[in-house]
């Protein structure tokens, strides 16, 4: 693990044409990490997430993505991923290949990457198509009862990235509040990054059982405050709805997205420090 | 007391909902049902929400699956691996809410794609939890506006089992939860034939026709041997309701849509 | 869930042939629980646990036990378990049947338990002499990528007992420290009993990820203050190490041993209270 | 500064683990070495248990594989199945340490039963973490007494891979971890031949002789090419292991034995 600035910490694991896990499930999203992936211009991208919503949707319309594994593609409580859908209906900016899963599928196929597993094992996909249209859908019988269970690849991406409250000076990471599936999308991947609220001494009195990933299972450390918006931090800022919804209109039009892209994203400064301690 | 349609729908689920139930609820109408129920005859309802958390008490409702407010208020939250493996795949979850682009006569959904799946015409947002909240919850609830477009003949794709194509899927698949038992639409409330499982007008709402259930639904519809009224939202239930989503506005700066 | 004594928990809950586990993993191991379930002369049962230690010893010392499922069985940090041994390599004071696994592997099957699968898959027991004694323990090809991979039946006890710290009201039930096996036991069981140091009103302030078992998932708790001693409640009190010390003695010879169990389980008054809130 | 043969034992092992190493310990000497190694040149040394504790820092060594001393020192504690599934079965474990009843010139080891199987002369205490470890952990440390009766030509029962029977199993069977790189007992140290894997002596501790190996071990024990003395512990090594074992002592009120 080292501290490094969040243009650096992309520019040094993230790569054109790389399996890219960003998660966080509506809590903890990094947009902050996915706006600077956008600014250095990688291509070809295979992006992974359980619930790809508007930074997915930015990342896909400025043309990154070359692939998307997914479970869930909306606008939680607003509606459609416009830029999702024009890419995948009408293929702008160009064309999106889409592995999908149900969000069970997704989260035992994270753990079992987590788990160094090839492949997971449960009970999913019965009676429906999915398994028509995804061939890494496969059923196999349990060798004491027979019953035909649900086998999917495990999830090995080449870089995950996170987004969580605290890092310490070793660099380990504390994610309080709904800690989702970064925990194992984390372990799960060759490299990671964590993108945090602050960096502190010490994270102080905690639970014995507090969620916490060691420094030692992340690449880099990258403060970022406010690096989940218009997503929350618990115990930091509220969601900000209202952009979600603004969202809707914003990215209805290939015109509209662009310029917002323009100004908030491309043109702006990355949301670092040069020196992080 | 005048209502809307939405308020008659969420009291229709809400009241089919026991103190005894641990519910998955998906945001909008459903969260509404599920804590409508929980403000008024079902204060023990347990609400578990996928972005995992446990016996949650929210004040507003969400405007999404993982709002803070569900974790803030909740017994405790656990893992997304957690929920869909211990919880939901564990059988502890008795009733399951669940909606659609596209119901069938059986009450399969289609979350997926209208049109063809590898060229669609609108590419829908996909499973999501549904396909094994279909097959792991003791029941499901499905809550729907009736119309032609989403009540079809056939579906597109079939993302998340009912009681299959032929009615009798779940038994052939070896699944031993009862599926859709419940459909409430904006028209009437819909409960599966005991013989073949086809969802069949149970209650009108107050003021419906059965010609409109039939102009609005894409198969011909069947009516229950026995068609009652909807009971009609009475006030104690609308203030809850009504309060509720004042609340909720006030907290999010808008209302509050689905998924 | 009800709050019950811990006599009425275990005669209502507790059946002669069950398939018993009282797990705990040093810590909060239910010491009182088993300690009734012996004064209440239970019969055949097959006792489930990782770490059979004195507890076990005792049952089996006691001849309760027909079966063993287990993955190691030794005083921690001291030696055998002379009563165990007794029983496998002389049959006293009855024959036991021992089905045996490694830890890997019974936690996996706890896991796949609480989880309501039929099985547990993983990578264990490559090169040992453990599945040659063990036909639960099978191997199937990964679909995807051939790989051999481990296959053992899921743990589903009867009746799972723990000891934990608090309960409030609800019968919610809150463990801190070292929660082993604990949750995926109670899980993973038909029916469950959680004994704890206290019932309070309230937990109070605590993590939003704290490790809970709403009460629905139990069939009973009882308060059984120091339920868990010689081994320790974080929090409440230290492991008695002298205890597991002094066991060594205690339970080398047969008389010695049955001297001690009249004296400090037998002729003891089950360590609950009638009535409970 | 004189020093007993467990001191010895304890350092030798403890001089092998490095700064970055991630070690699974188990009780007895392992922590005693891993513990003295994070006292003395390896500050970093990151110490895991398989009740689940994270990087633990316990100021006494503890007497049982989960004391409350190794839980409070952690970064944090962890669940059973998830130490085991995503922390040694993930591959994130550099050394594990292991010994025996018996162990054989493969460096496979016997935990199980001594005579048959199914009527043991001695039952032992069996697998527990062992069987994993020896396959997921980059590497194993031995750590055993030299004795005919454990260092034997044939196990009764092979609980846990070291080498394997033909020294090549590993290989055979797919597995990519090294096995056991290095056995420390209180005469020596051994390492795997780079052909054959035979545990080899490497080094004898001073004051050792080669024929006293011989007379201890209960197969035809080879030589390395080159055998040095094993260093001697030095002062300070000594001084901070016995304030570690006085600290200990105080307490548990008692000394620590091993599994």
């Amino acid at each position: 693990m080292e501290f490094l600035g969040l243009s650096e910490a992309v520019s040094r694991h993230v790569q054109d044409g790389d399996q890219v896990a960003l998660e966080g499930f509506t809590h903890l999203i990094p947009f902050a990490a996915g706006h600077e992936i956008i600014r250095q211009g990688r291509r070809d991208l295979t992006l992974i997430r359980m619930t790809p919503d508007l930074l997915y949707d930015q990342m896909i319309g400025m043309g990154m993505a070359r692939k998307l594994i997914f479970s869930w593609g909306g606008n939680p409580g607003v509606g459609s991923l416009h830029r999702l859908r024009d890419a995948v209906e009408r293929g702008w900016p160009q064309p999106l290949e889409i592995v999908e899963h149900s969000h069970a599928g997704m989260a035992n196929a994270y753990a079992a990457g987590a788990a160094g597993m090839p492949c997971a094992f449960f009970r999913g996909y019965r009676g429906s198509d999915l398994s028509k249209v995804n061939s890494d859908i496969r059923f196999v019988p349990c060798p004491f009862t027979g019953e035909e269970l649900t086998c999917i690849p495990a999830i090995r991406p080449d870089v995950t990235i996170i987004h969580a409250q605290k890092a310490d000076r070793e660099g380990n990471v504390l994610i309080e509040g709904i800690m989702g599936i970064q925990k194992e999308a984390v372990l799960a991947a060759r490299l990671a990054i964590a993108t945090v609220e602050e960096i502190v001494d010490d994270f102080g009195p905690r639970s014995s059982n507090a969620v916490i990933l060691p420094g030692w299972t992340l690449s880099a450390v990258s403060l970022a405050p406010r690096g989940a918006h218009p997503s929350y931090a618990h115990g930091y800022y509220a969601r900000d709805n209202a952009f979600y919804i603004a969202w809707d209109t914003v990215s209805r039009e290939r015109e509209s997205f662009l310029a917002w892209m323009k100004e908030h994203v491309l043109h702006k400064v990355p949301q670092d420090r040069e020196t992080v301690r | 007391m005048t209502y809307t349609s939405a308020e008659m729908m969420t009291v229709a689920a809400a009241r089919a909902l026991s103190d005894r139930d641990i519910c998955f609820a998906g945001i909008g109408l459903p969260s509404a049902a599920c804590n409508l129920a929980r403000l008024t005859h079902a204060p023990h309802i347990r609400l578990i929400y996928e972005s995992g958390t446990l016996e949650t008490r929210p004040d507003v409702l969400p405007l999404s699956i993982g709002d803070g407010e569900l974790c803030e208020t909740a017994l405790t939250t656990v893992s997304i691996p957690e929920i869909f493996q211990y919880w939901l795949q564990g059988g502890r979850i008795t009733i399951g809410f669940l909606s659609g682009a596209q119901v069938d006569r059986f009450g399969n959904l289609n979350t997926t794609a209208i049109g063809d799946y590898q060229n669609p015409k609108v590419r829908l947002p996909g499973s999501g939890r549904a396909t094994e909240i279909a097959t792991s919850c003791g029941q499901i609830f499905l809550i729907m506006r009736h119309s032609p477009r989403s009540f079809v003949e056939q579906l597109d794709f079939l993302t998340t089992l009912g009681h299959g194509q032929t009615g009798r899927e779940r038994k052939d698949l070896g699944i031993e939860t009862r599926g859709p038992t419940l459909l409430v639409t904006d028209l009437c409330t819909m409960r599966p034939d005991p013989e073949t499982n086809e969802m069949a007008v149970a209650s009108l709402h107050p003021g419906i026709t059965r010609e409109q259930v039939r102009e609005k639904t894409g198969w011909e519809v069947r009516f229950g041997d026995t068609v009652d009224e909807t009971p009609p939202p009475v006030s104690s239930e609308l203030e809850v309701l009504r309060a509720l989503h004042a609340r909720t506005a006030q907290a999010h700066g808008v209302g509050v849509g689905s998924e």
